[in-house]
């Protein structure tokens, strides 16, 4: 396997059509944890400001909560956050040996779950940006 | 075969540590969640609710903690996804070390964060 | 063989002449087969017209030594449809009543020895153990992703071999002299399903982290690894030797739980299932000093 | 070119074993394979290995049931050693690690079979020869022996003295599949072959698409006599489209066979009254080609095995692994479906004569497993007879020929063993076709039916001794010349084969020749069927004189591979043909129209052909029934 010899079409993500629940699951897990370190790294750099008082503190905050883009960020940010916090139970059952041969069941659910928690969410999270 | 040649060397602590961490993660970040979306919205959000609630010992601590394990959860992840693909030799060492770096400041930078949400001066 | 490429073609048709009176044999040789080919096409294409029940075989062709087929192609081919046939049945039918030179390894032709665990419609699996009933047509076939393709449908399985060679796979317990060793029941059904392996090597191909990572040792040599330390006939220290090469960066810890590989190989051994019960006894033996 | 003590073609179960064994004593010894040893067809054996293990049991028992199911024909010597050393290469096997089913106790499981008067067949689940080769093959990473895998074996380097038992061979001539390069494999000690069966000389087989019989076709051509060749054991149930086996267990757990008429033919067109689908593998291997002759076949090819009624619990408990076979390789579930099933070839039990010790009569080289005929299993084999005999003769062979002292055989071999020539009545000259005289120097149609090398011993006739005479008959000729001329001939039949731009293509041919032997050299024989087979056979062998290879590639080229193997396919059928042209009577699997009984006044004798440089010689060779205590007495073969 020294090289992946190219050849187009065959290459990895080309043939996304025909990843399986488990290849899904790994690729979305990434996604959402990078997504969260990225957050994590984000956030604290916002929380700084509380260093140079509380007036600048709360004009960020509220200054970036008042922008509806945020808010949908927001949306989006617990949607990850739920999805990698599901699938990460899911991972850690696997990890015990316990239910593999649901995997695929257990990912659909963490999808279907965290899309319902996501949408639940939305009155909460944009009350008061319009 | 790479020989053993003290246990600190065992390359499962790692994997360990991040179900472990993960596992306390789900809690904790759970419950930040809730609490600052939903307990209390973040748009009403100021400082002086935020150093209410960092001036109680047991918060201000599971803050920090969450901010340690979710630093080496997160990079550590990180460095993983990047071993899985072929990462290796001099390369790795590096990104090892810049990750490393990364999180030193991201938890230095978080902890005067939090200890001056706890009302102390940090501003120096 | 619709597919080909259509200048190669006109090629063919055009330049025999000029270039057979100063090519190498091997050159004079390569025009005409190419002129060959071409007949060949009409033939499978008029056999085409014959039949209703026929299905369609998109075959990637590729060989680094024959001009035409340097640059990589699909070509379809028209095979009859027969009640039971097989992709490897209809790639025989292929290479022996189209082109002879369509490449392929097969031999046990009933799920034993491996040879032709290939990419059919993007999943890896043995050309022999698949229905063309089941499959959407046009059924597409393609070498093994993630391992350097030698000739159409052949790929270089020396990393395979590397890597199962590295887990030291072989029992290497003292004996008693000449008597068998007792196993009990239950430990010969614990390693049962990993001792099923036929090294096609499908697993590995499915696998994004062993495409990565060229060290990760695979699943299917963990299996083989797993398959001797759970094997209660090897002594305690054994196991303990068998853990320290699994335990390395390169081991298990590589494993992300894709589960590709379970659901591709065809013995259904629960790669996944033993892969991560190496890790848990990795840490177990890890935890012990502290 | 390469040079190792020991050179074994081939790493089946025997290969790996002769392998091991040469190992053992101390020889270099390389594996020359034309598959990777794991894709091996001793991986497809379902049943087991029968070895007398236990309490009750004895070799002696074993012999016995042995010597009658091969109705007389198997040789003494052969029988017992097989049998004696069965129970410590099993218990071998055991101790490199092979996962046997077991017992309560811990100890590995035997189950009855066919033919056996005691429960002794050793088993892994149903996956006995996946677990056997495995195995095998792990020792052989252990030890470091070095393995030449994808590398076509294409000729034997043999001295080329007039008389085959004076001849040497020192070594082989290999092509790599991978680069298209031919080289010589110089073997300081000899050459063990051991490439399996040739089941491919029948378009419907339980064989894999490797199994050619490459060995066998060169030896004969080198002067090795082929031994019993018209002994093809028929498996009466296997799958139409592919010649899958599907086990006896079937039929065993109750499973019945029906025709057209929705008849249960076993009894009712009264070919079994009393064992019906039970009755031994060729009683119902011709029993059911009796229904499709006679009409009530369905599409004129097959009957159907229904096992719905034993219901999916008991189905799935026993015969799991069938579900699976049935589904996978015929599209049908045998819970919903009757199996269609037909007789498919299963297993040669004839081939290159050797010893007890592996030795054919050429010194140096040696045969072991499914393409040496020791004879263990005379005309008919016993399930679970084969594996035990890949293991014994194959360590044997690898002890033999890496030197170590053994007692000499007691089997002769070579055509001075002989008691007797053959009559038959051929309808065409069998064996190579006549060389004319004016292709000679260029060096092509010589080098293209391979005899430079190995064909020069035969006689008379004066465009074949040619070469012969060139070296004064039967020069010392030294090893690696020898090598380095069997080398140049080979490069040179290859070169011609790929520069040839056309002509006939091998498929072609072979799947005719292939319909030639399933129509007339099958369960059913008879002698206007046979002459008619050495007739299609003879102009296969035309046909073949025009081939060519269409890929003009050197890497992975199949088609080269396969072009030769169609060769030696030809040449074996030839062999099978002519010997049961020849055998008129009805023994073990031979049945002949016209000779219903087993004839032991004129026919204890084995089926000996040699080459004898392309004008094929037939002659018989004593069986030996006289054992180590005690004499076989011939019995009627009933169950
Ligand atoms: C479906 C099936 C079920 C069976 N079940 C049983 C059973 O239950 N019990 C039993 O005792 N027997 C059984 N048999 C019979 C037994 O399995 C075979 O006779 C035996 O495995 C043959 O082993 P071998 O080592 O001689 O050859 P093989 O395993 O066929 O190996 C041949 C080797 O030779 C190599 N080779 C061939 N030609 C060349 C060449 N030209 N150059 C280089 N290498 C070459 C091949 O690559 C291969 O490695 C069964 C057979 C079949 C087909
Ligand atoms: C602040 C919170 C979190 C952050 C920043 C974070 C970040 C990450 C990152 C970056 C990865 C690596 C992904 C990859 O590239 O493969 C990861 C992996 C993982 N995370 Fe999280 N995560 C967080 C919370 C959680 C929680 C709450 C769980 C709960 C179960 C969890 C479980 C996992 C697991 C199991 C892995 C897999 C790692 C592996 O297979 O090696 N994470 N996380
Ligand atoms: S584990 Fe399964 S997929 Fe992998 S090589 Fe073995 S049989 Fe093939
Ligand atoms: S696909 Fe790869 S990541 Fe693990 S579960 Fe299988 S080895
Ligand atoms: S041909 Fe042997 S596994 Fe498919």
């Amino acid at each position: 396997m020294s090289q992946s010899y190219e050849r187009g079409l065959v290459e990895d993500f080309g043939r996304w059509r025909e990843f399986s629940a488990g290849m899904w699951a790994w690729i979305f897990h990434k996604f959402t944890g990078w997504v969260l370190i990225g957050y994590l790294f984000t956030h604290i750099a916002v929380l700084s400001t509380a260093i140079s008082g509380a007036s600048m503190y709360n004009q960020t905050l509220g200054g970036l909560e008042a922008l509806l883009l945020v808010r949908i960020l927001e949306v989006g940010l617990l949607a990850v956050a739920v999805f990698h916090i599901l699938n990460g139970i899911r991972l850690l059952f696997v990890d015990l040996g316990v239910g593999l041969d649901a995997q695929d069941k257990s990912f659909y659910a963490s999808l279907v779950i965290t899309g319902a928690i996501a949408i639940a969410s939305v009155p909460t999270f944009l009350t008061g940006a319009f | 075969m790479a020989e053993r040649y003290s246990s600190f060397d065992r390359r499962g602590w790692r994997w360990f540590a991040q179900r472990v961490t993960a596992a306390f993660l789900i809690v904790v970040l759970a419950f930040h969640f809730m609490l600052l979306h939903f307990v209390n919205h973040a748009y009403e959000i100021t400082l002086a609710g935020t150093t209410a609630r960092m001036s109680q010992v047991g918060y201000f601590t599971t803050m920090v903690l969450f901010l340690v394990t979710a630093t080496f959860h997160g990079v550590n992840g990180v460095y993983n996804a990047l071993v899985n693909q072929g990462l290796d030799g001099t390369q790795k060492k590096a990104v090892a070390a810049v990750l490393v770096a990364a999180s030193v400041l991201l938890v230095v930078q978080g902890i005067r964060v939090a200890l001056a949400m706890n009302g102390m001066d940090v501003s120096f | 063989m619709s597919t080909q490429i259509p200048q190669q073609e006109t090629e063919s048709e055009t330049e025999p002449e000029a270039e057979s009176t100063e090519g190498t044999a091997q050159d004079r040789r390569l025009e005409r087969k190419r002129a060959a080919e071409a007949e060949r096409q009409q033939r499978s294409e008029a056999a085409a017209s014959e039949d209703e029940d026929r299905i369609t075989l998109k075959v990637f062709r590729y060989d680094p030594e024959v001009e035409a087929k340097q640059e990589p192609r699909f070509d379809d081919f028209q095979i009859p449809f027969e009640q039971g046939m097989t992709v490897l049945d209809a790639l025989m039918y292929a290479r022996d009543h189209y082109d002879s030179s369509l490449t392929f390894r097969h031999s046990c032709r009933q799920a034993v020895c491996g040879s032709d665990a290939l990419f059919i419609n993007g999943s890896q699996r043995l050309g022999c153990q698949t229905q063309v009933a089941d499959l959407d047509t046009p059924v597409r076939v393609e070498p093994l992703p993630h391992q350097e393709v030698e000739k159409d449908l052949v790929v270089d399985m020396e990393h395979f071999y590397d890597q199962m060679h590295a887990v030291e796979p072989y029992f290497q317990g003292d004996t008693p002299d000449d008597e068998e060793q007792r196993q009990s029941r239950e430990n010969r059904e614990k390693i049962k399903m990993s001792t099923r392996c036929i090294w096609c090597g499908a697993c590995q191909s499915s696998c994004n982290i062993a495409a990565g990572d060229n060290q990760y040792l695979g699943p299917a040599a963990i299996n083989k690894a797993y398959r001797f330390a759970m094997d209660e006939r090897e002594e305690e220290d054994l196991k303990k030797h068998r853990m320290d090469i699994l335990e390395q960066e390169h081991g298990v810890w590589r494993c992300q739980t894709q589960f590709s590989c379970t659901d591709v190989c065809p013995k259904d051994i629960p790669l996944t299932e033993h892969i991560q019960e190496m890790k848990r006894e990795a840490v177990k033996d890890n935890l012990k000093f502290w | 070119m390469y040079e190792h003590d020991v050179i074994v073609v081939g790493a089946g179960g025997a290969g790996l074993r002769a392998a091991i064994a040469a190992h053992e004593e101390g020889a270099d010894v390389a594996l020359v394979s034309k598959l990777h040893p794991v894709r091996s067809h001793t991986g497809a054996a379902e049943g087991g290995i029968n070895a007398a293990l236990r309490d009750g049991d004895s070799w002696e028992d074993h012999a016995y049931d042995t010597m009658k199911g091969s109705d007389y024909l198997g040789d003494a010597p052969a029988i017992e050693t097989l049998c004696q050393q069965s129970p410590s290469e099993v218990i071998q096997l055991e101790h490199w690690g092979m996962a046997f089913s077991r017992e309560d106790d811990g100890r590995m499981s035997q189950r009855p079979f066919g033919g056996l008067s005691f429960p002794r067949t050793t088993y892994a689940g149903a996956e006995t020869g996946h677990h056997l080769l495995h195995t095998m093959y792990e020792q052989v990473v252990k030890r470091g022996i070095q393995v030449y895998d994808e590398w076509y074996v294409t000729q034997l380097a043999v001295t080329d003295h007039d008389d085959p038992e004076e001849r040497v061979c020192h070594g082989a001539i290999a092509y790599d599949v991978q680069t298209g390069e031919v080289e010589g494999f110089k073997a300081r000690n000899g050459v063990i072959l051991a490439t399996g069966g040739p089941g491919q000389v029948y378009d419907h087989t339980t064989n894999a698409v490797a199994n050619t019989g490459d060995g066998q076709a060169m030896a004969y051509r080198a002067g090795v006599p082929l031994e019993d060749m018209e002994f093809v054991q028929f498996h009466p149930t296997t799958l139409p489209s592919t010649g899958v086996l599907i086990t006896e267990g079937v039929r065993g757990e109750g499973g019945i066979l029906y025709n057209t008429e929705g008849e249960r033919f076993m009894f009712e067109e009264g070919y079994a009254n009393n064992d019906g689908e039970l009755a031994s593998r060729d009683v119902v291997a011709r029993a059911e080609l009796t229904e499709v002759n006679e009409g009530r076949g369905f599409d004129d090819d097959h009957v159907m095995l229904d096992m719905r009624h034993l219901g999916e619990e008991r189905i799935t408990d026993r015969l799991e692994n069938i579900i699976h076979l049935s589904e996978d390789f015929e599209g049908v579930n045998p819970l919903d479906d009757p199996m269609p099933v037909k007789p498919g070839q299963h297993y040669e039990m004839g081939g290159i004569e050797v010893s007890e010790n592996g030795e054919t009569c050429i010194s140096g080289l040696y045969a072991a497993g499914e393409c040496a005929c020791v004879s263990v299993h005379g005309s008919n084999r016993l399930g679970g007879n084969a594996l035990p005999e890949l293991i014994i003769f194959g360590a044997r062979a690898g002890r033999h020929a890496a030197g170590k002292e053994m007692e000499p055989a007691e089997i002769e071999t070579g055509p001075s063993a002989s008691i007797e020539r053959a009559e038959y009545d051929s309808p065409v000259s069998p064996g190579a076709l006549d060389t004319p005289d004016d292709v000679a120097a260029d060096g092509g149609r010589t080098s293209d039916d391979g005899s430079t090398a190995t064909d020069s011993g035969r006689a008379s006739d004066d465009a074949r001794s040619r070469q012969t005479e060139s070296d004064g008959g039967a020069a010392l000729v030294g090893i690696d010349e020898t090598v380095e001329r069997a080398l140049d001939a080979e490069r040179a039949r290859i070169e011609h084969l790929m520069e040839k731009d056309e002509g006939r293509q091998h498929a072609e041919i072979r799947a005719d020749l292939q319909k030639a032997m399933t129509e007339n050299v099958n369960v059913f024989r008879n002698e206007e069927g046979l002459k008619q087979a050495l007739q299609d056979i003879r102009a296969a062998r035309e046909a073949y004189d025009d081939v060519y290879v269409d890929d003009p590639s050197r890497t992975f080229n199949t088609d080269l591979q396969h072009t030769i193997e169609t060769r030696n396919l030809i040449d074996l059928a030839e062999a099978i043909t002519l010997s049961a042209l020849a055998r008129t009577e009805f023994r073990g699997a031979h049945w002949r129209e016209g000779y219903q009984d087993r004839n032991d006044e004129e026919w204890i004798k084995h089926s000996m052909l040699a080459w004898n440089g392309g004008a094929p010689d037939l002659y018989y060779k004593p069986v030996i029934l006289e054992g180590e205590e005690k004499e076989y007495e011939p019995k009627v073969r009933s169950y």
